[in-house]
C-alpha cells in the first residue's frame, strides 16, 4: 500500500484532533447520515468539555449524498486536506466498503456506524463498525417467533434493490428453515415504493402466520398499513431497518405489534443510555434518538476513548488499542472488538411496537466466545 | 394609417435594416418589392411585432400611436394582422379551428358570415373543412393562412408573399381576393416577388435593397421604370 | 428509353386519393415539368419517386429496376436526387458541408476510415470538397461556403438544395418548385441553370407554377388535376389544353378590377 | 515539411509520441498533485470519456439518450467480471467493457432508433431501468449486494491517456464522412436519406460508439471504486452525464471536455458552502443555462476563435469563384 | 375459483395505482404538450404540493378540501414562478437547455426541502376516515374509489377545457408555433402562465392525493413520481389528454400484473418493456396522432 500521506499528528502540539463524517446529507439515504451526525455532534460536544489529550475535538463533515465517487473523493479530502485522525464513515455498507480501501490504504480508521453487510471489516486493520450484526441478531429473533411465538408460516418480503435488505433476507430465510418454520410466500418490493397492494393481495391468499421484512421502516410501515387495510392480522417482523420513529409516525395502528431487534433501546436504559437520551433530547427539540444517532455517538466515544487509552492521536497506535475494546458500555448497548474486529453486541433487545412506542420485549444476551 | 421612421434592425451583428422610413395611408394598397433576402419579410415582422427595432430612433406608428414597443398580441388587437411568409398554419389544427384561431382577438365568437365570406373565396377551405392543416397541400395552407387572417378582420393587412407558391389561377384569385379585400375597407401593405401583379393591384411602391429603400412612388410610375422593369420584372 | 417510369400510381390518405392511377415516362435527358393546381399531387409524386412514401398501387421504376419498397436512402444511390417544395437544409452546418453531405453517395470511407485517416480516405475527401466547391460555384454560391446555411436568403437557400442535389451527379433530378419565392430577375438566371444542368448530361423533372419559367424550358409537360394525370404534351400543346386552362392556367391575363 | 505532416504514417507516430506524453506527463503530475485533487481529475476524465459519446450520440447526431447510464453499468459489470472471475488483464477488460456496452448499443438501437425525439428519450430511459433491474436480479453481479473484490487499477495516467484518445477519435470521426452524415441526421432526417443516408445505419454507429465510450468509462469507475451496486447507475446518472453534454454544448467537443470538467468539479468546489451545496449546484445549472443558452461553448467556433486570438490568416479557399 | 377472485382483486389494484400516476401524468401531458418541454421539475412540484398539503392539513384549521385547495394554490404560484425564471428565457433556445433547467430546478427544489423540513419520509395525519368496501369477492377502498374518480373527472375536464375552450385553443396553437399564434393575437406569454398554473396545480393536488393514499411524503418522492408520469405520457402519447390517462393506468396494470405472475422483483422492468414494444408498434404512443411528415 502507498505511504501515508500526512504527518502524523504530534501528540504535544494544541492542535484539534480533527475527527472526519463521511456521510449522505442529501439523497435518498440522507436520513441515515444526518441522524448519525446529530449522534456525532453530541459526542463531540461531551468529549470537548474536558478535552482529548489536552486538546479539542473537530469534526469535518462532508456530504457525499450517498454516491460512491463522491465518497472517494471526501475520503481523499478529508484525509490529506483536512488530516483527520479517524473518520465516521457512511452508515451504509456499500460506501464504507469503498471509502474503507482508502482509509485502510491510508492508514487512517474509519468506523461505519451502521454498516452491516459483509466484506467491511475484512478490508484491513483500520476498518471498524459497531453495528449490531444480522448474523447474530436475525437468527435469535426467528428463534423467538417461531419456537416460542409458534409462528411457523412466514411471508417473507425482501426489498430488491436494498443491499442491506437482500442480505438480510438470506439470513432469516436460513434461520426460518433452521427453527423449523417455512416460508409461505417470498415477495419482493423496492425502495421508494409506495404501493404494496399487489403484493398484499397475494400474501393475504397465502395466510402466514406472520410477515417477517427485512427492509427499511418506510416501506415496512407502508406494507403493513395496506395488510391490515386487506384484513390481514398477522404481525412484521424485521431487523434494525424497522427501527425509527416514523416507523411508527407512518405506520400507526397497523405496526402495532410488530417486533425488530436493535442493539439499543431506549425502555429500561442502562444509566448510560438514560443520559444519552435525555442530552439528546435537550438538544434536538424534544426528538428521540434513533439506533443510527446513538451509535453514531458510541462510534465517535469508541475512538476518543481509545486515543485516550493510546495516549495518542496516531491512527497506527490507537486502531490497535481501539481493536482491543472490550464490554464497551456505549448507548446502544455493550460492544466487544472480537479478533477480526468484527463487533459483538450484547445484549441484543427484542423490540415490539406497543402504544406507539419500541417497548422492549426481550433481551438476548449474546456469548462471546 | 402607418407610419415607419429610422427604423432597423439586426440579427444579432448582422444589420437587416437600415434607416427605414415608409407610410402606408388608409384605403392604400402599398407594395414592398425587392430582391431575395432585402428584408422585406424582416420589415412586417418588426411592424407585427415579433422584432424589436435595434435602434432607438426607429418608431412605427398604427393608427397614430406608437407601437415600436408594444407586443405582438396587443398589435393584433389594434387591428393589424399579418399573413407570414411561409403560411404557418398550424398544422395539428383542422382547418376549421385554424380559422377559428384566425379570430382569436376578437371579442366573442366569429359568426357564421366570417366563415362563409373565407369559403366565398377559397370553396377548397370548405371541402376539407375537417382536414388537419398540416397535410393540406401547400397552396392549401396558402389559402388558408389567407383565410384565417381575414376572420380578424383587419383594419391592415401585412401580407408576405401571398401568391408564393400557387397555382397560376390561384394567383390572380388571390389578387382579386386582395383587392376586394382592400374595397371591402381593409388597407394593405403587400411584400411580394411577383411585383408584376403587384404593382398592378397597387396605388404606390416602394423598393427595398439590402436594408435600404431606393426607390418609391406610384406603382404605374414604377413599373414604367426602366431600372424597375430589367431588375425586378425580368424583361 | 424512357429513364424513369411510372405505371398505374396510385396513393390514399385515408379516403383521399392524392395520386390516381398516374402513369407517365421520363425520357433520358430531357427536362420534363409536372404541373397542376395546388393539392394536385404533383409533390406527392415525387414523395412517391424517391419512397417517402410507399404507392398503394402501381411500380416504379428506374431504367427497368423497381423503386418501390426500396428505402429513401438507395433511391440516391440509383441516381435520383431531389428538392423539397418546403426547403429542407441541414440548417445549422455550413454552406460547404451542405453540399459535401450531398456527396455522401458518392463515397466510400466508414468508421474505420474515420479512425485510421488512410491515405485513401484523404483522397476521397479531397476529392469531396473539390466536386462540392465546384457544385457551389456553378450555382453562384462559392462566396458563401462558410456561411451557416440558414442565414442564407431564401432563394439563395433554393440554390444551395440545388447544390446538394447535383453534387452526386444524379441521372434524374427532381425539382419541387426551384423558383418559389424568387423575383422574376432571379428566375431567369435559375432558367439558365437548370438549362445547364441539364446540358451536363442530367435528366430534370420538376415541379413548377411559374409558367413562365416552365414554358420556357421543359420539352414536355405533364398536368395533374386531382391526383390525375389530365393532359400531357408539349408547352404549346398544353398550353392550349381547355381542361389544363380550366383547371389550372385560367386567363393568364391579369388585370386590376379596380381603377386606380 | 507540410506535406510530410499528411502523411499518415508520420500522423500516427506523431500521434503515438502524445500520448506517450500525456501517459509520462501525467505520471508526474500524479506524484506531485495531492490525491484529492488528483481523484476530482480523474473522475472528471472518466466523466469527460462517457460524456464524449454521449455527444455523439444526442449532440451530433440529434438522438436524445436518457439511458446512458445503463452502457456505463454494462461496462462496469462486464470488466468487472472479465478481470475478477476470469482473471483478464485490467486494460483489456476495460477493452471488453467498452465491447459489451458498444454490443448492447447496437442491439438497444435496432428496435428504438424508429422512435425519434421524446419517444425515444423514454425508451432509452425505459431500456435503462430494465438493465438496472436485471443487474439487480443476477446471480453473476451479485445483486443488490453489490460486486466486490475489483482491484484498484485504474490510474490518472491510464484515464488521461484514453480520455486524450477519445477526443482525437471524435475529432476525426466528426470531420469525416461519416461524421458529416451523422450531423446531417441531427439536421433533418428526411433530407439526409434524400442524398443518400442511411440514417439507420448511422444512427446505431452512433449508439454503437457512444455505448462503447460509455462502457470504457464504467469499466475505469468500477475499477476505481472497486465496488458496485445497481443503484451507482440509476437514472440521475444519466442525467448527469446528459447534463456535462448540454451544459457545455451539444455538439461541441470542447464544450463537452469543459462541461465535465465545470460539472464534476462543481461539487466538490461547493463544499464549504456544506449544507446548501445542492441548493446551489441546482441553481448554478439553471443560472449557467440562462446566460448560456447554447452551452459554455455552443456556437463558439473554437478555431476560428483561436484564429482570431493569434490574428492567423484565413485557410486559403479554393475555387473561389470571383 | 380464488385465482379468479386474486386477478379480479388486482385488477381493481391495478386500476388504483394506475389512477394515480394517470393523476400525476395530467398535469405533465398539460404542460409537456404545450411548451413541448420536458419539466423535469415537475415531480419536484408534485413533490412540493404534497409537503403544502402535509403543513396545511397538520394546522388545525383545516381540513381536507382546504388543504388540497391550499396545495394547488402553492404549487400554481410556484410552476408560474419557476416557468418566467428558469424556462422563458429559454424559450428560443434548444430544447435540451430547457431540460437542464428544469433539472437544476428540480435539484433545487428536492435539496430545498431536506433543509427545510428534512430527508425523512412523513405520513399524513387521517384526513377523513378510510373505508373499505367489500364486492363480490374483492375489495375496493375509499381512497382508490376518490382517485380513480378525481382521475376520471379532471381528465374529462381537461380535455374538454383545451379541445373546445378559447383558451385551450390558444395552447394548441402555442404548441404548435409560437410566433404564429402571437400573430393570432394569442398573448403566449400568458397563455404558458396559464399552462403552467394549470399543469402545477395538477401537480399539487395530485401531491396531496398521493400522500393521503399512499400515506408517504419524502422530498425525493418527486424523481419516480415524475419518471412514470413521463412513462404514462408518452405511452399515451405526448401531449393527448386521454392518453396520459390510458397511458397511466397501463403502466400501472402491468406493474400489478406483473407481481401477479411472481415477477415482483421485474415488475419496473416489466412496465418500461411494456413502454417500449408499445412505442415499437406504435411510435407515437397510444392516442398520439402520427407527426405529419408531409414534405
Ligand atoms: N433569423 C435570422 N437570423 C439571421 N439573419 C437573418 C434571419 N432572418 C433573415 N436574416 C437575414 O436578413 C436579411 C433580410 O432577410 P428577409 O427575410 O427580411 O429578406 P426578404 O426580403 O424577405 O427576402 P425573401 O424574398 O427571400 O423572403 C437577409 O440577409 C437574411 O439572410
Ligand atoms: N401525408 C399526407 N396525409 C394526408 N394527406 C396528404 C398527405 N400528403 C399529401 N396529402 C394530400 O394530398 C394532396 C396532394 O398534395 P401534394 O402536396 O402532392 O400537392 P401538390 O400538387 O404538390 O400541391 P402544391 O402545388 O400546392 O404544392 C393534397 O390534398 C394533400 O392534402
Ligand atoms: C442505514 C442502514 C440501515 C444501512 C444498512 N444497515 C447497511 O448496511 O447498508
Ligand atoms: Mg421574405
Ligand atoms: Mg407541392
Amino acid at each position: 500500500s502507498k505511504p501515508a500521506e500526512k504527518e502524523p499528528a504530534a501528540a504535544d502540539s494544541k492542535e484539534p484532533i480533527k475527527i472526519g463524517f463521511l456521510g449522505a446529507k442529501t439523497g435518498d439515504v440522507a436520513m441515515y447520515g444526518l441522524n448519525t451526525l446529530k449522534g456525532l455532534n453530541m459526542a463531540v460536544e461531551e468529549i470537548n468539555k474536558e478535552g482529548l489529550l489536552g486538546r479539542q475535538v473537530k469534526l469535518v463533515e462532508e456530504d457525499n449524498a450517498g454516491q460512491k465517487d463522491q465518497a472517494i473523493n471526501i475520503t481523499n479530502k478529508l484525509i490529506s486536506q483536512d488530516k483527520v485522525v479517524a473518520m465516521i464513515g457512511d452508515p451504509t455498507t456499500g460506501i464504507t466498503r469503498v471509502a474503507g480501501q482508502i482509509a485502510n490504504s491510508k492508514k487512517t480508521v474509519i468506523m461505519s456506524a451502521g454498516a452491516t453487510g459483509t466484506d467491511v471489516v475484512e478490508i484491513g486493520p483500520y476498518v471498524f463498525r459497531d453495528t449490531l450484526l444480522d448474523t447474530i441478531a436475525a437468527p435469535a429473533t426467528m428463534k423467538y417467533v417461531i419456537q416460542e411465538k409458534g409462528w411457523k408460516n412466514v411471508a417473507l418480503i425482501t426489498s430488491k434493490n436494498n443491499d442491506y435488505s437482500v442480505s438480510l433476507s438470506k439470513i432469516f430465510s436460513s434461520a426460518i428453515t433452521d427453527n423449523g418454520g417455512n416460508i409461505v410466500i417470498e415477495e419482493f418490493i423496492q425502495d421508494k415504493d409506495t404501493d404494496f397492494s399487489g403484493q398484499i393481495t397475494k400474501i393475504k391468499a397465502a395466510n402466514p402466520d406472520v410477515i417477517v421484512f427485512s427492509g427499511y421502516y418506510t416501506e415496512g410501515a407502508l406494507i403493513m398499513k395496506k395488510a391490515r387495510e386487506v384484513g390481514i392480522k398477522a404481525i412484521m417482523v424485521g431487523g434494525d431497518g424497522l427501527q425509527g420513529e416514523d416507523l411508527m409516525k407512518i405506520g400507526g395502528e397497523a405496526v402495532e405489534g410488530s417486533i425488530s431487534y436493535a442493539g439499543f433501546s431506549p425502555e429500561q436504559p442502562t444509566p448510560n443510555t438514560e443520559k444519552f437520551i435525555n442530552a439528546y433530547k435537550a438538544k434536538y427539540n424534544n426528538e428521540e434518538p434513533d439506533l443510527f444517532s446513538a451509535q453514531g455517538y458510541d462510534a465517535l466515544m469508541l475512538i476518543a476513548k481509545a486515543i485516550k487509552d493510546a495516549n495518542s492521536a496516531d491512527p497506527e497506535k490507537f486502531k490497535d488499542t481501539l481493536a482491543k475494546t472490550n464490554n464497551y458500555d456505549g448507548v446502544s448497548g455493550s460492544i466487544t472488538f472480537q479478533e477480526n474486529r468484527e463487533p459483538i453486541k450484547s445484549p441484543v433487545y427484542l423490540l415490539e411496537v406497543k402504544g406507539g412506542k419500541f417497548a422492549l420485549l426481550k433481551k438476548v444476551p449474546v456469548e462471546i466466545k | 394609417m402607418l407610419k415607419l421612421e429610422k427604423l432597423e434592425v439586426s440579427y444579432g451583428s448582422i444589420k437587416a435594416l437600415h434607416s427605414i422610413a415608409l407610410e402606408v395611408k388608409k384605403g392604400e394598397i402599398v407594395a414592398l418589392i425587392g430582391a431575395n433576402g432585402a428584408g422585406k419579410s424582416t420589415t412586417l415582422r418588426t411592424i407585427s411585432g415579433l422584432l424589436k427595432p435595434s435602434n432607438k430612433e426607429g418608431k412605427i406608428r398604427f393608427k397614430d400611436k406608437e407601437i415600436q414597443s408594444v407586443s405582438p398580441h396587443k398589435i393584433v388587437e389594434m387591428g393589424l394582422s399579418h399573413v407570414p411568409e411561409g403560411r404557418r398554419v398550424f398544422p395539428d389544427m383542422s382547418v376549421y379551428e385554424n380559422l377559428l384561431m384566425g379570430a382569436h382577438s376578437r371579442k366573442g365568437k366569429p359568426d357564421q358570415t366570417d366563415f362563409d365570406r373565407v369559403y366565398h373565396h377559397f370553396p377548397r377551405l370548405k371541402e376539407r373543412i375537417k382536414q388537419m392543416a398540416g397535410t393540406l397541400s401547400g397552396g392549401e395552407q396558402q389559402m388558408l393562412a389567407m383565410g384565417r387572417a381575414l376572420m380578424a378582420r383587419p383594419d391592415l393587412l401585412l401580407l408576405d408573399e401571398p401568391s408564393m407558391g400557387l397555382a397560376p389561377m390561384l394567383v390572380e384569385e388571390i389578387f382579386h381576393i386582395i383587392e376586394d379585400i382592400n374595397v371591402a375597407g381593409t388597407t394593405i401593405l403587400l411584400v411580394e416577388q411577383n411585383a408584376h401583379l403587384a404593382l398592378e393591384i397597387s396605388n404606390r411602391a416602394y423598393v427595398l435593397e439590402t436594408g435600404e429603400i431606393v426607390l418609391d412612388g406610384q406603382a404605374q410610375d414604377l413599373a414604367q421604370n426602366e431600372n424597375i422593369r430589367k431588375s425586378y420584372l425580368g424583361e | 428509353m424512357s429513364l424513369l417510369t411510372l405505371d398505374n400510381v396510385t396513393i390514399r390518405f385515408g379516403g383521399l386519393t392524392a395520386v390516381d392511377s398516374v402513369n407517365l415516362e421520363v425520357q433520358q435527358g430531357e427536362i420534363l415539368a409536372l404541373i397542376g393546381p395546388n393539392g394536385a399531387g404533383k409533390s406527392t409524386v415525387f414523395n412517391l419517386i424517391t419512397s417517402i412514401y410507399n404507392p398503394t398501387e402501381g411500380r416504379i421504376s428506374l431504367d427497368g429496376k423497381p423503386l418501390v419498397g426500396i428505402p429513401t436512402h438507395k433511391i440516391a444511390d440509383m441516381g435520383i436526387t431531389r428538392t423539397f417544395q418546403a426547403i429542407r437544409l441541414f440548417t445549422e452546418l455550413s454552406v460547404l458541408d451542405n453540399v459535401k453531405i450531398g456527396a455522401h453517395c458518392r463515397g466510400k470511407a466508414g468508421l474505420v476510415h474515420s479512425f485510421t485517416r488512410l491515405p485513401s480516405m484523404k483522397r476521397e475527401e479531397a476529392e469531396i470538397e473539390e466536386k462540392s466547391l465546384e457544385a457551389l460555384g456553378f450555382l453562384d454560391l462559392a462566396s458563401k461556403q462558410d456561411e451557416i446555411a440558414k442565414n442564407l436568403s431564401y432563394g439563395e437557400q433554393r440554390r444551395l438544395e440545388i447544390a446538394r442535389a447535383l453534387v452526386s451527379k444524379p441521372k434524374l433530378l427532381l425539382l419541387d418548385e426551384p423558383a418559389a419565392g424568387m423575383n422574376p430577375q432571379e428566375k431567369v438566371v435559375l432558367m439558365e441553370m437548370i438549362r445547364r444542368i441539364r446540358d451536363t448530361g442530367i435528366t430534370v423533372f420538376l415541379v413548377e407554377h411559374d409558367m413562365k419559367l416552365v414554358m420556357g424550358i421543359s420539352e414536355r409537360i405533364a398536368v395533374l388535376d386531382y391526383g390525375k394525370k389530365i393532359a400531357e404534351g408539349t408547352p404549346s400543346e398544353v398550353r392550349s389544353n381547355k381542361a389544363v386552362i380550366e383547371a389550372y392556367l385560367g386567363s393568364g391575363k391579369f388585370k386590376s378590377r379596380i381603377r386606380r | 515539411m507540410k506535406k510530410l505532416l499528411s502523411n499518415w504514417i508520420v500522423q500516427a507516430l506523431l500521434f503515438l509520441c502524445v500520448l506517450g506524453l500525456t501517459a509520462y506527463g501525467s505520471q508526474i503530475i500524479s506524484k506531485i498533485i495531492p490525491t484529492y485533487i488528483l481523484m476530482i481529475c480523474l473522475f472528471i476524465g472518466i466523466n469527460m470519456i462517457m460524456a464524449l459519446g454521449l455527444n455523439l450520440i444526442t449532440g451530433v447526431t440529434g438522438q436524445l439518450s436518457l439511458g446512458h447510464a445503463a452502457f456505463m453499468s454494462i461496462g462496469a459489470y462486464a470488466s468487472a467480471i472479465a478481470t475478477v472471475n476470469y482473471h483478464v488483464p485490467f486494460l483489456l477488460g476495460v477493452l471488453i467493457g467498452g465491447l459489451v456496452a458498444g454490443l448492447f448499443g447496437i442491439i438497444i438501437g435496432f428496435p428504438t432508433l424508429r422512435l425519434t425525439g421524446d419517444y425515444l428519450a423514454i425508451a432509452t430511459l425505459g431500456f435503462a431501468e430494465i438493465v438496472r433491474v436485471q443487474f439487480t436480479n443476477m446471480k453473476i453481479t451479485n445483486g443488490a449486494i453489490g460486486f466486490l473484490g475489483i482491484e484498484g487499477s485504474t490510474t490518472f495516467p491510464i484515464v488521461i491517456t484514453i480520455a486524450v484518445f477519445t477526443i482525437c477519435a471524435m475529432v476525426w470521426l466528426e470531420n469525416s464522412r461519416n461524421g458529416r452524415a451523422m450531423l446531417a441526421i441531427r439536421e433533418d432526417e428526411i433530407a439526409s436519406s434524400a442524398v443518400g443516408i442511411n440514417t439507420t445505419l448511422y444512427k446505431i454507429q452512433a449508439f454503437a460508439i457512444g455505448a462503447f465510450c460509455a462502457g470504457v468509462g464504467g469499466a475505469l469507475f468500477a475499477h476505481t471504486t472497486t465496488f458496485i451496486q445497481p443503484t451507482d447507475f440509476g437514472f440521475l446518472k444519466s442525467v448527469d452525464i446528459l447534463s456535462i453534454v448540454v451544459l457545455g454544448g451539444l455538439g461541441s467537443i470542447p464544450g463537452t471536455i469543459i462541461g465535465a470538467i465545470v460539472l464534476t468539479s462543481a461539487p466538490e468546489i461547493l463544499r464549504p458552502l456544506s449544507n446548501y451545496r445542492m441548493i446551489v449546484y441546482g441553481l448554478l445549472l439553471v443560472v449557467i443555462m440562462i446566460f448560456r443558452p447554447y452551452g459554455l461553448l455552443g456556437g463558439v467556433n473554437l478555431r476560428r476563435a483561436v484564429r482570431r486570438a493569434f490574428m492567423l490568416p484565413k485557410k486559403k479557399q479554393a475555387g473561389r469563384g470571383e | 375459483m380464488p385465482i379468479l377472485n386474486n386477478l379480479m382483486q388486482q385488477l381493481v389494484n391495478g386500476l388504483a395505482l394506475g389512477s394515480i400516476y394517470a393523476l400525476i401524468a395530467l398535469g405533465y401531458t398539460m404542460v409537456y404538450g404545450i411548451i413541448g418541454m420536458i419539466n423535469f421539475a415537475y415531480g419536484e412540484i408534485f413533490m412540493f404540493g404534497a409537503y403544502a398539503g402535509l403543513v396545511l392539513a397538520l394546522t388545525n384549521y383545516v381540513n381536507i378540501y382546504l388543504a388540497l385547495l391550499g396545495a394547488t394554490v402553492i404549487t400554481m404560484i410556484l410552476g408560474v414562478v419557476i416557468e418566467r425564471i428558469a424556462y422563458k428565457p429559454l424559450r428560443r433556445s434548444s430544447r435540451l437547455s430547457a431540460l437542464i433547467s428544469a433539472i437544476g430546478v428540480s435539484i433545487f427544489l428536492s435539496s430545498l426541502m431536506v433543509r427545510l423540513k428534512g430527508p425523512n419520509t412523513r405520513g399524513f395525519p387521517v384526513l377523513f376516515e378510510n373505508r373499505i368496501f367489500e364486492i363480490g369477492n374483492f375489495q375496493i377502498t375509499i381512497y382508490q374509489i376518490v382517485i380513480i374518480g378525481v382521475a376520471g373527472l379532471l381528465m374529462l375536464g381537461l380535455h374538454l377545457f383545451v379541445s373546445y375552450t378559447k383558451m385551450g385553443r390558444a395552447m394548441r396553437a402555442c404548441a404548435q408555433d409560437k410566433d404564429a399564434a402571437s400573430l393570432m393575437g394569442v398573448n403566449i406569454d400568458r397563455v404558458i402562465s396559464v399552462t403552467f398554473a394549470i399543469g402545477s396545480g395538477l401537480a399539487g393536488a395530485a401531491g396531496v392525493l398521493a400522500g393521503i393514499y399512499f400515506n408517504a411524503v419524502q422530498p425525493y418522492m418527486g424523481l419516480l413520481a415524475g419518471l412514470k408520469a413521463f412513462a404514462a405520457a408518452v405511452l399515451g402519447g405526448i401531449g393527448s389528454i386521454p392518453g396520459a390517462m390510458i397511458g397511466g393506468l397501463v403502466i400501472g396494470l402491468t406493474e400489478i400484473m406483473g407481481i401477479t405472475v411472481n415477477l415482483s422483483q421485474y415488475k419496473d422492468a416489466f412496465a418500461f418493456a411494456i413502454l417500449i414494444l408499445v412505442l415499437l408498434f406504435k411510435p407515437s404512443g397510444i392516442m398520439g396522432r402520427k407527426a405529419n411528415k408531409k414534405v
